[in-house]
């Protein structure tokens, strides 16, 4: 028995060994959203430069602030949405990669530069951005449009819709509706965004993220949800749908930083410039069914993705779409509110 | 000097409750070389105590322990001579018989085959050849007893502890056990300390008892003494039955060595004894085997006291008669039930005599308070 | 309840009936994961569209032969072989560690008198006693605090801390039921403490020891609450990945990981109650 | 002599030895955090997560109402998701307690053999990952899962039930993944069970019923508050359970710690929540420590 326990200390040890002589050489390592890159392309990455890539991912942006300030240093590259690329950037946190001198840059949208402390691509590479709509399975609702009918139908048909469990998506629905800014920071109007919700809430089911198993299975009808989820209705397109509502949605934008005393800098800067490349930009569209920031990646996408009109929606379209900013102290308010709408 | 001096040890300690218990109050005892010594005690008396802290499992608050002129205050038990016999016996479970009697002389560092050697000895000597591969579980208790001599004895020790050994055994089991440890001790000439709250197994095998209560050492003396002559009421009571008398001496015939005690009403009562002066306070003790029933006019000369029989309880060899001598006592009578004459009359109800010698009864000073 | 007492002689399939409901509420959802785990479903396990073994092939790197099965929707073999390493890593160091200082501890309790003894009783049974979410963040907080890189490192600690008083119960109920004068014993013939506990404690205490180690173990491998707080860089453990996964909805690649640690988990549960039944 | 240390002494330093890694891990690992966390629930919230060096006992005031400043308000929210937390773990002890008890019963009146194999299943469904587990329950409680399908076909339902994202699929989770907890300790207890007590009772003409009060459930009672209580507690501070089954829309303190943390970056806020928390868990278990003790003593007299 003893030397069982022995053993295993042995096992131990030596595995704790191993994983810090991995560490010794080529390595980068990626915090990403769950789900936001597509691994064919970090398999490739590390075929093609010998490094050991690892990937952690989270959920908010405030998990991984919270993570990043709570001294997780290792990590070399983060995808923060870009109210959150500010934030780092003010707080320190970021280093310049200077995308915008590396080759490949030249495929990239300026338009994607939506961040106010970087407007010129120095810290960090636009990434990919979307819209958050509703997905909906359409043997329940046949043709969905706008939030109207969404609510419409969840009074109809109470607990069969959900919301994001996202105080900023779901108060920022309730701002569109009562037809003010996402980035309000008027207490009134988030007073009647919050009034908005929670007038709706007996009849949402549930705030939750992982909506497309349910919405598949008919156990929901519709789901507020990110653009991501058009990967699931070009493969069931009869069953599902999504759609950006007609009053207006919120969009985010995720740009690729390099963390201050990030440990593989000039891996992470390979890795920026091989996301630069507009095939493998391509690749990780498909996957993402995000809108596209590389504009010689769009003549390689399939065409159900190059024309789909909530990946690649009309200026129209784009005009209603609204990006959150960092709203500072002012973010009391909004927690206020949601907490409120959570619990009564 | 003796060969292991206890020199007025003293150990206390708080029970949950709060109370100070002395459990060693001022014990000096001087254990002789190869003697077989029994600390004889009801349970609470501080006898276990005293053997723990001989063995070394507990310090002493005060005096010392002195092995040949050498103080083991700071000696670990681990590192004393002496070996212990416990009354569980504390074999280990997980190790075979061979096993446990090796375990001291393996930690010893003794080669195998020196050790294999004393193993079968140890087991022979103590009847068990042939066993050292059972498990202590399946083994009888007696089985178990011997292993548990055969483990400490291997080790040659200078002292053997042994912690009521023989009380999980039953009657028969323990008066083979009784003479088996008496011949090994003899044989083996190594000196013993033997606990016990059973008088009758203190009186069978020792060399010397020392009577214990409430961590003092009420007496210490060969069996006989102890017996026939106890040193205090204590002893008396506890060492065998006993029949007490408490009186004043108001007669002192110095000539014939015997004294008359009166009692509180005013019966009296004759014993040989010269220690005493006239009107001091004493408490006869007369053993229930020295006294006899008898017809009236028989014995001249002894002490006779008259009663009426309360109960006759039959324990086979002999009945044990209890008497109402008046004055609120009882006197019990060991009566042989040979004794044909006087059969009949040994009913409840009945009148009887009882008569004993003077030299049978032993006098101690009555304690004050 | 002599009703009831006799109800077992009587009508003993009263008390079957209701013992097999007991075990059915158990066991459906487990029945239901080892089921989903053979949907060929790619996308969504909730909806059944056909039997399949690709999720098990997957997670050791083969490639899927009866689903629609795109790449993209499972996670590559290497980064579960990360997690999983991970999570073994922590489990097998935090349950070492734990079951050393768990052990001396409930040792240092049972055996000695000292002042203080009840200000460590306390202590030890309070990091079972708090709720996990409390000892997450005030672990977090303080690593932060400190400057303790999140990491590994952390999280072992973070398990050790509260796994170390589970092993000292479980041992401390073992030693409860020890003969002490065994370890007189053993001093008395001239045993050194050290050799006594190796020779006479150890082996008595063992299935203590051991049940102590199985228990930190298998906690310490399924813990989420207290390691989501305290994980930091490549230190993303196997119930931190599934928790990941759930929020977008549970993969059908999860589901088999999930039915082969639950086996994983059946042998050493086994493996426990068998030491056990042998020793007692 | 070989070294001039007395038995004492040498277990004074042998009890150094063995308690000293204890002392150092709890007391570096888990009470200086503790500490820490105190006293960040009195410090002003970071404006991006973690504290400013300012006296602010304001989040308390948040919660309870006291003290207050411009920008803390007392919202009563807060005290009613405790509360409801609160009900929920109570629920999750009693809808345990009703599920073992009986069960308990059913193992201890086996055979040996059997009862090993029984107690071994019972055990195995809890070494199975708990979020698979949870995400089990998800799956049979949902409108077209398991549960409702068989309540549809047998006709006992027209229309699948409502239960997911609700109080109840939050207490049947938690039921489910706390029932050893539960189950164990009440166990423990009613195997020991005398029965010839309860042949007493009867044979003393109690009723089943009068019995069971007064002879049966008295002595089980000591494993009854030990799993109520290793449930309870647990259960108050869970936020695993109420994310995934209740939808977020059910609430609880866990949640609220969670999101301050991970979310709105008021950590402040969350270690005077997660106080709050410990605090009534103190409660609980020194309750139950005065109870036993008293019952101790009781037993001693």
């Amino acid at each position: 028995m003893k030397r069982m326990l022995t053993r295993l200390a042995g096992v131990a040890s030596i595995l704790l060994l191993t994983t810090q002589m991995a560490s010794a050489d080529g390595k980068l390592s990626l915090y990403n959203w769950g789900d936001y890159i597509n691994p064919e392309l970090i398999d490739a990455f590390s075929k093609e430069y010998k490094v050991d890539v690892t990937l952690d991912t989270y959920s908010t942006n405030e998990e991984m602030l919270a993570r990043i300030q709570a001294g997780a240093s290792g990590y070399d590259l983060v995808w923060p949405s870009v109210h959150m690329h500010d934030i780092m950037q003010k707080l320190g946190l970021l280093q310049a990669a200077h995308p915008n001198q590396m080759p490949g840059w030249e495929n990239i949208d300026k338009a994607a530069l939506r961040s106010h402390e970087d407007p010129q691509g120095d810290y960090c590479l636009p990434y990919a951005w979307g819209a958050v709509g509703i997905l909906y399975n359409k043997k329940l609702i046949p043709d969905l449009k706008s939030w109207r009918q969404f609510f419409d139908y969840a009074k109809a048909n109470p607990g069969k819709v959900t919301m994001l469990d996202d105080l900023r998506e779901t108060l920022g629905v309730g701002l569109i509706m009562t037809g003010s800014s996402v980035n309000s920071r008027n207490p009134e109007e988030i007073e009647k965004a919050e009034a908005f919700i929670m007038q709706q809430k007996p009849n949402i089911g549930a705030f939750r993220y992982d909506v497309i198993p349910l919405v598949t299975s008919g156990d929901i009808a519709a789901g507020h949800y990110y653009v991501g989820g058009v990967l699931n209705v070009l493969q069931n397109p009869d069953l599902l749908g999504f759609v950006i509502p007609e009053e207006g949605a919120t969009m985010y934008q995720e740009d690729v930083c390099l963390l201050e005393g990030a440990p593989n800098s000039e891996n992470a800067e390979l890795f920026m410039q091989f996301l630069m490349r507009p095939e493998n930009a391509a690749k990780n569209s498909e996957r993402l069914t995000n809108g596209v920031v590389n504009t010689a990646a769009v003549s390689l996408l399939p065409d159900n993705l190059k024309t789909n009109p909530s990946i690649n929606p009309s200026p129209e379209v784009r005009a209603k779409l609204q990006i959150f900013e960092d709203l500072g102290k002012d973010l009391r308010v909004y927690t206020r509110a949601w907490d409120r709408i959570k619990t009564n | 000097m003796g060969f292991l001096q206890i020199a007025s040890a003293h150990k206390a300690y708080q029970t949950p409750e709060g109370t100070l218990v002395r459990a060693l109050d001022d014990i000096t005892i001087n254990v002789r070389s190869n003697e077989f010594l029994t600390l004889l005690g009801p349970s609470g008396c501080g006898k276990t105590t005293l053997l723990k802290t001989i063995a070394g499992f507990e310090d002493l608050d005060g005096g010392d322990l002195i092995l040949e002129g050498r103080s083991l205050k700071a000696v670990p038990a681990h590192r004393r001579p002496f070996n212990t016999v416990f009354q569980n016996y504390a074999l280990f479970p997980h190790m075979n018989v061979s096993q446990n009697i090796a375990y001291g002389l393996d930690v010893a560092g003794v080669k195998k085959a020196e050790r294999d050697r004393r193993v079968g000895e140890a087991l022979e000597m103590v009847g068990l050849a042939g066993y050292g591969g059972r498990k202590p579980s399946q083994l009888s208790g007696g089985q178990q007893q011997r292993v548990a001599l055969a483990r400490s004895l291997v080790l040659k020790p200078r002292v053997l502890l042994l912690d009521e050994p023989l009380s999980a055994l039953d009657r028969k089991m323990r008066e083979t056990m009784q003479i088996e440890l008496k011949n090994l001790q003899n044989s083996v000439g190594i000196t013993f300390i033997f606990v016990t709250h059973d008088q009758e197994e203190a009186l069978a095998m020792s060399d010397r008892i020392a009577v214990l209560s409430h961590g003092k050492v009420q007496q210490l003396g060969s069996p006989n003494d102890v017996y026939d002559t106890p040193a205090n009421e204590f002893v008396a009571n506890f060492v065998g039955t006993s029949n007490l008398f408490s009186g004043r001496i108001v007669e002192n015939d110095a000539a014939r060595g015997l004294v008359t005690i009166e009692t509180a009403n005013g019966r009296r009562l004759i014993a040989s004894g010269r220690d005493f002066a006239n009107g001091s306070a004493v408490k006869m003790v007369l053993r229930p085997e020295h006294l006899r029933l008898v017809d009236t006019g028989e014995f001249e000369g002894a002490g006779t006291l008259e009663g009426q029989v309360k109960d006759v309880i039959f324990v086979g060899s002999v009945i044990h008669v209890h008497v109402d001598v008046g004055f609120g006592r009882t006197a019990i009578v060991h009566h042989h039930h040979d004794r044909a004459g006087i059969r009949n009359a040994i009913e409840a109800g009945a009148n009887v005599r009882i008569a004993y010698s003077p030299s049978s009864a032993h006098l101690i000073a009555a304690e004050r308070g | 309840m002599n009703r009831i007492l006799s109800s077992f002689k009587i009508f003993p399939s009263v008390f079957n009936i209701y013992g097999f409901l007991f075990l059915a509420f158990l066991y459906m959802p487990l029945a239901l994961i080892v089921l989903y785990s053979f949907n060929a479903n790619p996308i969504n396990i909730a909806v059944w569209t056909g039997f399949t073994f690709d999720w098990y092939r997957t997670i050791f790197g083969g490639a899927a032969v009866e689903t629609t099965f795109d790449s993209a929707f499972s996670e590559s073999p290497q980064r579960i072989f990360e997690v999983v390493k991970n999570s073994f890593l922590v489990a097998v160091s935090a349950a070492t560690i734990a079951t050393v200082i768990g052990t001396a501890t409930a040792i240092a309790l049972a055996r000695y008198k000292f002042f203080g003894k009840r200000f460590y009783q306390t202590l030890l049974l309070l990091p079972i006693l708090i709720p996990d979410i409390v000892l997450g963040i005030a672990l977090l907080v303080f690593f932060v605090g400190v400057g303790f890189e999140l990491g590994l490192l952390t999280i072992i600690i973070g398990h050790v801390t509260f796994l170390s008083s589970y092993v000292f119960v479980v041992v401390s109920a073992r030693l409860a039921g020890m003969d002490t004068t065994l370890e007189q014993a053993s001093a008395d013939l001239g045993a050194g403490p050290f050799t006594t506990f190796r020779r006479v404690t150890l082996p008595q205490i063992m299935p203590g020891v051991v049940g102590g180690f199985l228990l930190a173990f298998i906690i310490s491998l399924d813990d989420v609450v207290i390691t989501y707080f305290i994980a930091g860089v490549g230190s993303q453990t196997l119930p931190l990945f599934i928790l990941a996964m759930m929020r977008r909805g549970l993969r059908p690649q999860i589901t088999a990981l999930a039915v082969l640690i639950l086996v994983f988990s059946f042998v050493v549960a086994t493996v426990g109650l068998l030491l056990r039944n042998r020793k007692s | 002599m070989i070294t001039g240390k007395t038995v004492q002494s040498r277990k004074t330093q042998a009890l150094l030895l063995l308690l000293s890694p204890i002392t150092i891990l709890l007391g570096a690992f888990f009470l200086i955090p503790l500490g820490i966390m105190v006293v960040y629930s009195f410090l002003e919230p970071g404006l991006y997560g973690g504290v400013e060096w300012t006296w602010y006992p304001y989040n308390y005031g948040r919660i309870i109402g006291w003290p207050l400043n411009d920008y803390e308000t007392f919202e009563p929210i807060y005290l009613s998701i405790f509360l409801s937390s609160l009900k929920i773990a109570s629920l999750t002890v009693i809808f345990s307690l009703l599920i073992c008890y009986p069960a308990a019963f059913w193992v201890s009146r086996m055979s040996e053999r059997r009862k090993s194999f029984v107690l071994f299943l019972i055990t195995l469904p809890f070494f199975a990952n708990l979020l698979v587990r949870i995400y089990a329950w998800l799956l049979l409680l949902r409108p077209t899962g398991f549960i409702n399908m068989a309540l549809q076909s047998i006709g006992l339902v027209a229309q699948p039930l409502d239960m997911l994202f609700s109080s109840f699929a939050v207490i049947v989770g938690m039921v489910y993944i706390f029932t050893p907890f539960m189950f164990l300790p009440i166990y423990a207890n009613v195997e020991k069970l005398d029965y010839s007590l309860v042949r007493a009772s009867q044979d003393l003409g109690a009723t089943p019923l009068q019995t069971f009060l007064r002879v049966i459930l008295p002595l089980t009672l000591p494993g009854i508050a030990g799993g109520s209580i290793i449930v309870f507690i647990p259960a108050l501070g869970n936020f695993i359970v109420p994310s995934f089954l209740g939808g977020s829309k059910v609430q609880m303190t866990g949640n609220l710690i969670e999101r301050s943390f991970l979310q709105s970056r008021d950590w402040p806020f969350g270690a005077a929540l997660a106080l709050l928390i410990m605090a009534s868990v103190v409660l609980v278990v020194m309750f139950q420590v005065v109870r036993s003790s008293r019952a101790q003593a009781r037993g001693a007299a």
